[in-house]
């Protein structure tokens, strides 16, 4: 067992080589792990809450006291985007989880099962995914009315399709291999092979497409809040921060600067992250 | 000797895009316990479908199957788990065989786990066991397949087709994929267990020599139809079918001087989609008569035990 | 048959894959040498190192991981290995061509099989279109594919057709050597044995000379007049057919031989040869068979038996060689 | 590709050459959608009153003058209104302006219900052609101000309004419509035979330019003459004087009154609205949200207006008070008071007095849940719902003032639920004001009438049910050269030009 | 092949309906009331059911549908704008104009630039070309569109005031948009070229070149480019989808008069018969863009256009 975890580690060794061969891929974790630990210290880090107004002091341009200035009402927004970080991060990271593990099992099970189940299902998704996902995203979430469950949703029913799809198409190559029939024939079930053949199989290309959605969630999410029709006020979220400065833009830059270049940076670490993982799980891209 | 194994009219058609396609038609055979049954034939003439329809891994399209005296054509699904305990297949590459995130040990555990042996340690010991029987060291257990050469994954493969003490092994292939030496390895241990657990094998090759080492009993397959079947010697010595004379006469020979009379065929084997009426080699049949073109040859004996399918012998 | 002029000669040639996780001695100081219109049959298991020889001729290692550490490749006079890429352009497929192990996968799948073979014509004659065209039609109707099929696309031809059309691309410069890469191993044994037939009549009707590379020693038997036997990237027996066959010195050759079941007589049990080759990346110091060796010592642990002449044409890497005429 | 900006680049360019600009390019944050003034009352009207034009409109100084009613005289009792229209005028496509015109544009406002309560002076059914040049209005009552309900009867050819008023309507302005390109612009040429006289401007486009920061850009990069909603951030630079070359016009009445209301009907006790109107500080969302622009709000009506009660007004911004109340009340920490508040959260400058209220509410202990969502359904939402404590809303002011408070404040009135959003309909209080509201309008004599109105307003004052935060006006923002302009409340280019 | 594109016409009509359905039941769920849309904020109770009733707002939202469908299959007809009573069809028609040439324009970049790119960085794998590519793309992706979009007007019409920054008069007008589209979209078409072209250049065929003496540019571009073109029709198809749907944002922020502004704007009225014409109107298009990209499909690749024939003929045969 001792040799079992030895192997183990041999391997993620072996990953984590292979994922940092690149240097923008060792920098994209590192932003990343700095987003995250700062999102997560907010309370601590964060000079102000997130809405301590003071008109008297609106529109004050960077400096030692406000590190990225002060909004419209006075806000700190250094404290607003590290707040706002954290709307962002867990709903793109709740959505994406959600929407994969739905998505995911429908599509593992419809591609395993076949027939009128995954015939129903995929014609569902045909249609979901005959509109552009943002489209989607806007007319679910105006029907709902806002809010960040709403968006969150929204995010949720958009993803669904595009993993399930994802997964079944792996599910349809898995099962035809070879040791799908082997496992058949030492009697396995039907929950036996999907959580112990299929589900892990597939799992690489699952983290990968993971790590991009939460991406694609995040961005969804601002947009809808860009919109005017995701998380709301006062509720510091990166996109609703965006929307509500982009009219100073001209005469306080910094209003929207921070918000989007953490946006920027979040994405940009996700993806790129994202990329590497799928660079570092495809054994053709090996040395 | 008790039929362990027996074969009716069985036929396996598949729907593909562009017709019916007749992978497995009308064979016929039946198989003693102990015996071991060599199948042989081009790419693409069913032999593996065969298997995998004996195995109830396809469901056939008609035709009936019995095993151990019992038809099996059709059987419920806990009738089915017993049957799969006793049924097993070793497939041609023990890459693909194998899910390539389970470690030698997991894999050989798999069917041990799904049929119902709980507790841990004794499965561990089994896989031991299984580990010892078919000579993989113990240093193996955790490698993971792609850590190991085609041999020994096969030796593992065969391990997990041995946990659940089966008595009849279709082996598809089992080393083709294999280089020479490391092929009479695995065929010497497949030969062996045989002997020591008294299996009855389908042993599906298209290498004739291999076949002809292992096997009692000889099927020539063409287009999903046999065109000959006789005991091992009996074939080797007194090919009739002109197809299998064929075959015989095209395998080259590692010897000096070997050199025989080639028939060499025209074309390659056709299209088993929808396909003409008359006998399936009768297009690449140097001695394919009118007759041939029109009627589907039936299987006849010719001799004792020794059956072809042609109008011309 | 030993008067005949050399056609290309392979001296000390040693290529290694230089990978992160470890460097892979794919072929190490490999000689070889051809005659004009001979065939030579280079066998060996996998992973022996036969297609990076071959790659090596061609001049296609794929250059990251290959290194070629030493030796050279003296065909006409000059060393390929040395040659500019251009140069090296208009010997490939021209003078020297090579046909690879799988025909599925070797025509471009979206040309028509036609083009592809005039492709070859237009880069090494100065020829029109028209008359490319003309060419690839007759020598498809040479390998015996009628040349109406000219505008077809690969996956309309069957595997057998497929590595006919190969041979033809590969033939149709009249290349003075061909590496003909396992051409057969995909093949059913009666298409096999379509192919192999054609491949010694296109051989006599144009002189040219083939390094084969196979696993198969029925193959070897039926189509080379010599004989080498690689092994973890060395050559461990090199002879005539007959050296080879009948006079069978390498306990790594016989090992083979004894591992193959035969048509003939039935029931001599094999010996396989235990154990598998060394990883190219992990090799042994001394013989590289020694480990599964039968009649192994303690000295060939220790230095690698050089390749020592046993008889003229006969070469042998072993300290205690089997036997000799 | 022909298309307004390119025709105007070309005029920029002439301009530069020397010969005078004529071609003028204005930007609006959206597209009506139509050119119809009776389609719903909007920003519609931007584009219509380019074409069509009102009976009477409002002066450079927010006084009533005239402009297809020449003159106009009450009855003796007060009770009707007798229309003269001018002599001459035809419209664009050269049929001529009758009473039966004007009557049927009275009809096309029947049909919707805005115009209903924007013309609730009058009784519209009623309308009757005195002769070709003659109107009859009778009134609902006695009407001291109806002639100045006279600026939202827009009058329409009956010839051609039928079969075209979406997108291409005939009217007697100074422009008549020459492309309408859906989300894009529509432009308009001069009207040369205008009765009162061809315009300066000869080609006239109004983009649809949804970024306020974009129109902006357009604005400084000269490739539009004259924007509209501006940011407040904008104006108050260019106020300022620190924009080169940028002037500025406002609408010279307050259009708006920006406040903050209670439902009544979830909010009964009134120590709890007061408590939660003196929590709110008005100043701060004056200047934080609305960054100080118009006046500091004074009541429903806009301070200084007809009407307006000097009396009544908002309660101060008084945290302790509050705090205090809130506790008479029942409030506390462990029982602490939830409000839901409903907003349109597109509109940037309302969200922003949401969060600023949001703040000030929490701070007194208040439990606050922000509900903002668009217009669409906010509207929705206050009209069919009970699902809110307080609302943010603006009133529009563009009718005479006793329309208006009627109109706001008659629990009676056609307004869902009864009373507005205050869901005071049915009670006590309600069936006072509404008796109030009545009286009013049976009362001829100005003065008295003028105090029954204030006295409402006082009432609404004392009931604690909204607070205002300001007067707010409209903005447009110019390139200094161009001149005459009025914003009356739409812009009016009849005699703009460029100097 | 008529066959084929006729046989997948028919299989995009159950996904029309059932886009039609599932926007029908989504504006159901919607809070908001088109009565109360039409007739704006001080409409009367009466006057509110009255104008309900006729619209037939208070028919179950079975027969609501069903009279849609009627009007669309029987008329062509989707009803009237509740926002300016004009016909819906006649909108949409006069907005798609101008969102089809922006998608193709943007799809166009989108091509030039990921394509170019990603072949730069397959041949130059590992090569600082290869991952400025890379950097810049990811940069790409990583930027909302709205971000992305303002930032360009703030620079290049604000600050430089070289571009406009909204309308679609012109070449010029289009620049920022399409800059600020392919600059989004560009990453993931270069990212597929790349893969698709290593994935290619490890083929045996290439050796097969090669082993001919083909020379380095006519295998990259004959050879391997052409057999990479596969998974990059796919991207660039579904890019395809996707901006013709309507690049709904950077339509906003520019103001450029297409479907994807219109439908924002609609869905922000609830002026529901234009989202719903709009939405169907954008599924349309997706589906055609869909058969587009499988016919492109079969004109690059030989086996999926027999694959097609295939398919077509046994339709023939099953119904025969
Ligand atoms: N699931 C399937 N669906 C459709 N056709 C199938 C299926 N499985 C096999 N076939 C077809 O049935 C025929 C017989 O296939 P089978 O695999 O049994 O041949 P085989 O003799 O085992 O060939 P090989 O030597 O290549 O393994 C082939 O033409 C094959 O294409
Ligand atoms: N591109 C490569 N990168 C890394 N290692 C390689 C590469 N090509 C070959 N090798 C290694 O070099 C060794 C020799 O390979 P080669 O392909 O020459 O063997 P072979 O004799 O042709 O085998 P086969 O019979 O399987 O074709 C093997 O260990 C192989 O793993
Ligand atoms: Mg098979
Ligand atoms: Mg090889």
């Amino acid at each position: 067992m001792n040799q079992k975890r030895n192997k183990t580690l041999l391997r993620i060794r072996e990953f984590f080589r292979l994922l940092f061969r690149k240097k923008i891929t060792v920098l994209a974790l590192a932003i990343f792990l700095v987003l995250v630990v700062m999102v997560l210290l907010a309370p601590v880090i964060a000079p102000y809450g997130y809405d301590d107004q003071d008109i008297s002091r609106a529109f004050t341009s960077p400096c030692r006291e406000f590190l990225f200035g002060t909004d419209k009402l006075g806000r700190d927004i250094f404290s607003r985007v590290l707040y706002g970080g954290r709307i962002s991060l867990s709903i793109g990271i709740i959505a994406t989880l959600i929407a994969s593990a739905v998505g995911i099992l429908l599509g593992a099970v419809s591609g395993y099962y076949g027939g009128w189940f995954d015939n129903v299902l995929m014609r569902l998704f045909d249609v979901l995914m005959s509109m552009p996902p943002i489209l989607l995203a806007i007319a679910i979430s105006a029907s709902l009315g806002n809010g960040i469950m709403n968006a969150a949703l929204a995010v949720i029913v958009t993803a669904i399709p595009m993993k399930a799809r994802l997964a079944r198409g792996q599910v349809l190559t898995i099962r035809s291999q070879e040791y799908m029939e082997a496992a058949i024939a030492t009697n396995a079930s039907t929950a036996q092979i999907i959580f112990r053949h299929v589900l892990p199989n597939i799992l690489p290309v699952i983290i990968v497409q993971i790590t991009l959605t939460v991406a694609g969630s995040i961005t969804t999410v601002a947009s809808l809040s860009y919109l005017g029709l995701g998380v709301q006020a006062p509720f510091p979220e990166w996109g609703a921060m965006l929307s509500a400065g982009r009219s100073y833009l001209k005469d306080y830059p910094y209003v929207i600067l921070a918000p989007g270049i953490a946006l920027l940076l979040t994405l940009f670490s996700l993806n790129v992250l994202g990329d590497g993982i799928r660079d570092a799980l495809d054994p053709r891209l090996k040395d | 000797m008790e039929n362990l194994l027996k074969v009716k009219q069985l036929k396996k058609y598949f729907d593909t895009p562009g017709g019916t396609l007749h992978a497995v038609d009308d064979i016929n055979f039946s198989l003693a316990a102990g015996e071991t049954l060599g199948v042989v034939g081009e790419s693409g003439c069913g032999k593996s479908t065969l298997g995998r329809v004996v195995l109830h891994l396809l469901e056939s399209t008609s035709g009936q199957i019995w095993f151990e005296g019992k038809d099996i054509t059709h059987v419920s699904r806990s009738e089915l788990r017993e049957l799969r305990k006793k049924m097993q297949i070793i497939f041609q590459d023990p890459y693909a065989s194998v899910d390539p995130r389970m470690t030698i040990s997991a894999v050989i555990d798999e069917p041990l786990r799904n049929n119902g042996m709980k507790s841990r340690s004794e499965r561990e010991e089994k896989v031991a066991e299984l580990m010892e029987l078919i000579g993989l060291a113990k240093r193996f257990t955790d490698y993971y397949p792609h850590e190991l050469d085609g041999g020994r994954r096969q030796r593992a493969v065969i391990a997990r087709a041995l946990a659940t003490n089966p008595r009849f092994i279709v082996c598809d292939e089992p080393v083709s994929a294999l280089d020479v030496s490391i092929q009479a390895q695995v065929i010497n241990l497949i030969m062996e267990l045989q002997e020591k657990l008294r299996l009855t094998y389908m042993f599906i090759s298209h290498d004739l020599s291999v076949v002809k080492y292992v096997s009692t009993h000889i099927m020539v397959m063409y287009l999903g139809q046999t065109v000959e079947y006789a005991e091992t010697g009996d074939l080797f010595a007194h090919p009739v079918h002109p197809y299998t004379q064929a075959l015989l006469s095209a395998v080259p020979i590692p010897k000096l001087g070997a050199q025989k009379q080639r028939i060499l065929l025209k074309g390659e084997i056709t299209s088993p989609i929808d396909p003409k009426p008359g006998c399936r080699f009768a297009p690449r049949c140097p001695r394919a008569c009118e007759q041939c073109h029109q009627e589907i040859p039936a299987l006849r004996e010719v001799a004792d035990g020794h059956m072809v399918a042609c109008h011309m012998v | 048959m030993s008067e005949k002029e050399t056609l290309i000669e392979v001296k000390d040639l040693t290529v290694h894959y230089v990978l992160h996780s470890g460097t892979s001695e794919a072929v190490n100081h490999i000689s070889l040498a051809m005659k004009k219109g001979e065939t030579l049959g280079l066998v060996g298991e996998t992973g022996a190192g036969k297609t990076t020889v071959a790659l090596s001729i061609m001049g296609l290692l794929p250059v990251p991981p290959a290194q070629v550490k030493s030796g050279e490749i003296i065909f006409e006079g000059q060393d390929i290995l040395k040659l500019s890429e251009k140069e090296k352009k208009k010997i490939r497929g021209n003078k020297i061509s090579m046909i690879f192990q799988d025909p599925m996968t070797a025509l471009n799948p979206i040309d028509r099989v036609g083009d592809q073979i005039a492709e070859g014509i237009m880069l090494h004659q100065s020829v029109s279109r028209k008359e490319a065209m003309q060419k690839a039609c007759d020598i498809m109707e040479m390998v015996g594919i009628p040349a109406v099929r000219y505008s077809e696309y690969p996956h309309q031809f069957s595997g057998g057709m497929k590595q006919r059309i190969v041979i033809a691309m590969a033939l149709v410069c009249n290349p003075e050597l061909l590496i003909a890469d396992e051409p057969t191993t995909a093949l059913d044994v009666t298409i096999q044995a379509q192919v192999l037939d054609m491949i010694n009549q296109l051989k006599k009707k144009l002189g040219t000379s083939i390094l084969l590379i196979t696993h198969d020693f029925g193959v070897v038997a039926e189509m080379c007049e010599r004989v080498a036997v690689i092994y973890a990237g060395e050559i461990v027996e090199a002879g005539t057919l007959e050296q080879i066959f009948e006079f069978t010195s390498h306990p790594y050759t016989q090992g083979l031989f004894q591992s193959l079941p035969s048509l003939e007589d039935s029931k001599a049990k094999l010996i396989p040869i235990p154990g598998m080759m060394p990883d190219p990346a992990d090799l042994p110091e001394g013989c590289k068979f020694a480990d599964r060796c039968p009649v192994c010592e303690e000295r060939c642990r220790k230095t690698l038996p050089p390749l020592a002449e046993m008889e003229p044409e006969h070469l042998v890497r072993c300290f205690r060689p089997l036997k000799a005429k | 590709q022909t298309s307004p900006a390119s025709e105007q680049n070309n005029a920029g360019q002439e301009n530069v050459a020397g010969s005078t600009k004529d071609t003028l390019v204005y930007a609006m944050s959206s597209d009506p959608g139509t050119v119809d003034p009776y389609a719903n009352m909007a920003l519609n009207l931007r584009l219509s009153t380019q074409v069509v034009e009102s009976l009477v409109m409002y002066d450079a100084n927010g006084d009533i003058s005239p402009q297809l009613a020449e003159s106009w005289e009450y009855d003796e009792d007060g009770k009707g209104l007798t229309v003269h229209l001018r002599q001459n005028v035809t419209f664009s496509n050269g049929d001529p302006l009758t009473a039966e015109d004007v009557v049927y544009s009275c009809e096309q406002a029947m049909g919707n219900p805005t115009y209903v309560g924007a013309l609730g002076a009058f009784d519209l059914a009623s309308v009757k052609a005195v002769d070709d040049n003659t109107v009859y209005f009778p009134l609902t009552g006695v009407v001291g101000t109806a002639h100045y309900v006279l600026s939202n009867v827009f009058v329409v050819n009956k010839n051609t309004y039928e079969e075209n008023h979406a997108v291409d309507i005939i009217g007697t302005g100074p422009f008549i419509v020459e492309r309408y390109t859906a989300g894009d612009a529509i432009t308009f040429k001069a009207n040369e035979n205008y009765w009162g006289g061809a315009p300066a401007i000869k080609h006239l486009t109004m983009r649809f330019i949804t970024e306020a920061s974009v129109r902006m850009t357009e604005l400084e990069n000269g490739t539009v003459d004259m924007i509209d909603s501006p940011t407040a951030e904008d104006i108050n630079r260019v106020i300022a004087g620190e924009s080169k070359g940028i002037s500025y016009q406002e609408s010279v009445r307050a259009p708006k009154v920006q406040f903050v209301g209670i439902n009544t009907a979830s909010v009964p006790d009134i120590k709890v609205r007061q408590a939660l109107l003196y929590a709110i500080d008005q100043e701060a969302i004056f200047k934080g949200a609305y960054s100080s622009l118009g006046e500091l709000g004074s009541g429903i009506l806009p301070g200084g207006w007809w009407y307006s009660s000097e009396t009544q007004g908002n309660l101060p911004y008084d945290p302790e008070k509050a705090k205090e109340l809130l506790a008479e009340a029942g409030y506390n920490e462990s029982n602490p008071l939830s409000v839901r508040i409903a907003y349109a959260s597109n509109l940037t400058e309302r969200a922003a007095a949401a969060e600023i209220i949001y703040n000030e509410l929490t701070s007194v202990g208040v439990n606050v849940t922000l509900a903002g969502s668009e217009q669409a359904i906010v509207t929705d939402q206050l009209n069919n719902t009970n699902d809110y404590e307080m609302f943010l809303t603006n009133y529009g002011n563009l009718f005479e003032p006793g329309s208006c408070l009627k109109q706001k404040l008659d629990s009676t009135a056609n307004v869902i639920g009864g009373s507005g959003y205050f869901r005071y309909g049915g009670t006590e209080f309600g069936d006072q004001i509404d008796a109030k509201l009545a009286e009013a309008l049976a009362t001829a004599d100005d003065v008295e009438r003028a105090k029954i109105y204030q006295q409402i307003q006082d009432d609404i004052a004392d009931y604690a049910i909204s607070k205002s935060f300001v007067d707010q006006k409209d903005y447009g923002l110019m390139t200094e050269s161009l001149q005459g302009v009025w914003w009356q409340p739409n812009p009016c280019f009849k005699e703009a030009a460029f100097h | 092949m008529a066959r084929y594109i006729g046989k997948r016409v028919l299989t995009m009509i159950p996904v029309l309906i059932g886009v039609s359905l599932l926007i029908f039941l989504l504006l159901e769920l919607a809070p908001g009331d088109a009565a109360q849309s039409i007739l704006g904020d001080y409409a009367s109770e009466e006057s509110l059911n009255e104008l309900r009733e006729e619209m037939g707002l208070n028919d179950p939202l079975i027969v609501q549908y069903g009279r849609f469908m009627k009007d669309l299959l029987l008329k062509g007809d989707l009803g009237n704008s509740y926002q300016t009573g004009r016909p819906v069809l006649e909108t949409i028609l006069e907005r798609y104009p101008m969102t089809i040439l922006v998608a193709i324009l943007a799809v166009i970049a989108t091509a030039l630039l990921g394509v170019t790119t990603g072949l730069l960085s397959a041949v130059k794998q590992y090569s600082w070309i290869d991952n400025i590519c890379t950097v810049i793309g990811m940069i790409g992706v990583s930027s909302p569109s709205f971000f992305t979009g303002l930032i360009l007007i703030f620079i290049f019409s604000g600050k430089l005031g070289w571009l406009p920054a909204s309308g679609s008069y012109g070449p010029q007008y289009f620049i920022l948009p399409i800059i600020t589209m392919a600059f989004g979209s560009c990453a993931s078409q270069m990212r597929m070229t790349r893969s698709a072209m290593l994935e290619v250049m490890r083929q045996d065929y290439i050796r097969t070149a090669k082993a001919k003496g083909q020379g380095d540019k006519k295998i990259v571009f004959h050879h391997e480019l052409r057999n990479a073109l596969v998974p990059i029709i796919t991207v660039i198809g579904q890019q395809a989808g996707v901006l013709l749907g309507g690049a709904m944002i950077v339509e906003q922020i520019f103001s450029i008069p297409g479907v994807g502004k219109l439908m924002i704007d609609s869905i922000g009225t609830r002026d529901y018969p234009m989202v719903r014409g709009g939405v169907l109107f954008i599924a349309l298009s997706f589906s055609v863009v869909n058969l587009l990209v499988d016919l492109a499909y079969s004109t690059v690749d030989p086996r999926i256009r027999s694959q097609l024939v295939h398919q077509s003929k046994k339709k023939k045969g099953a119904s025969a």
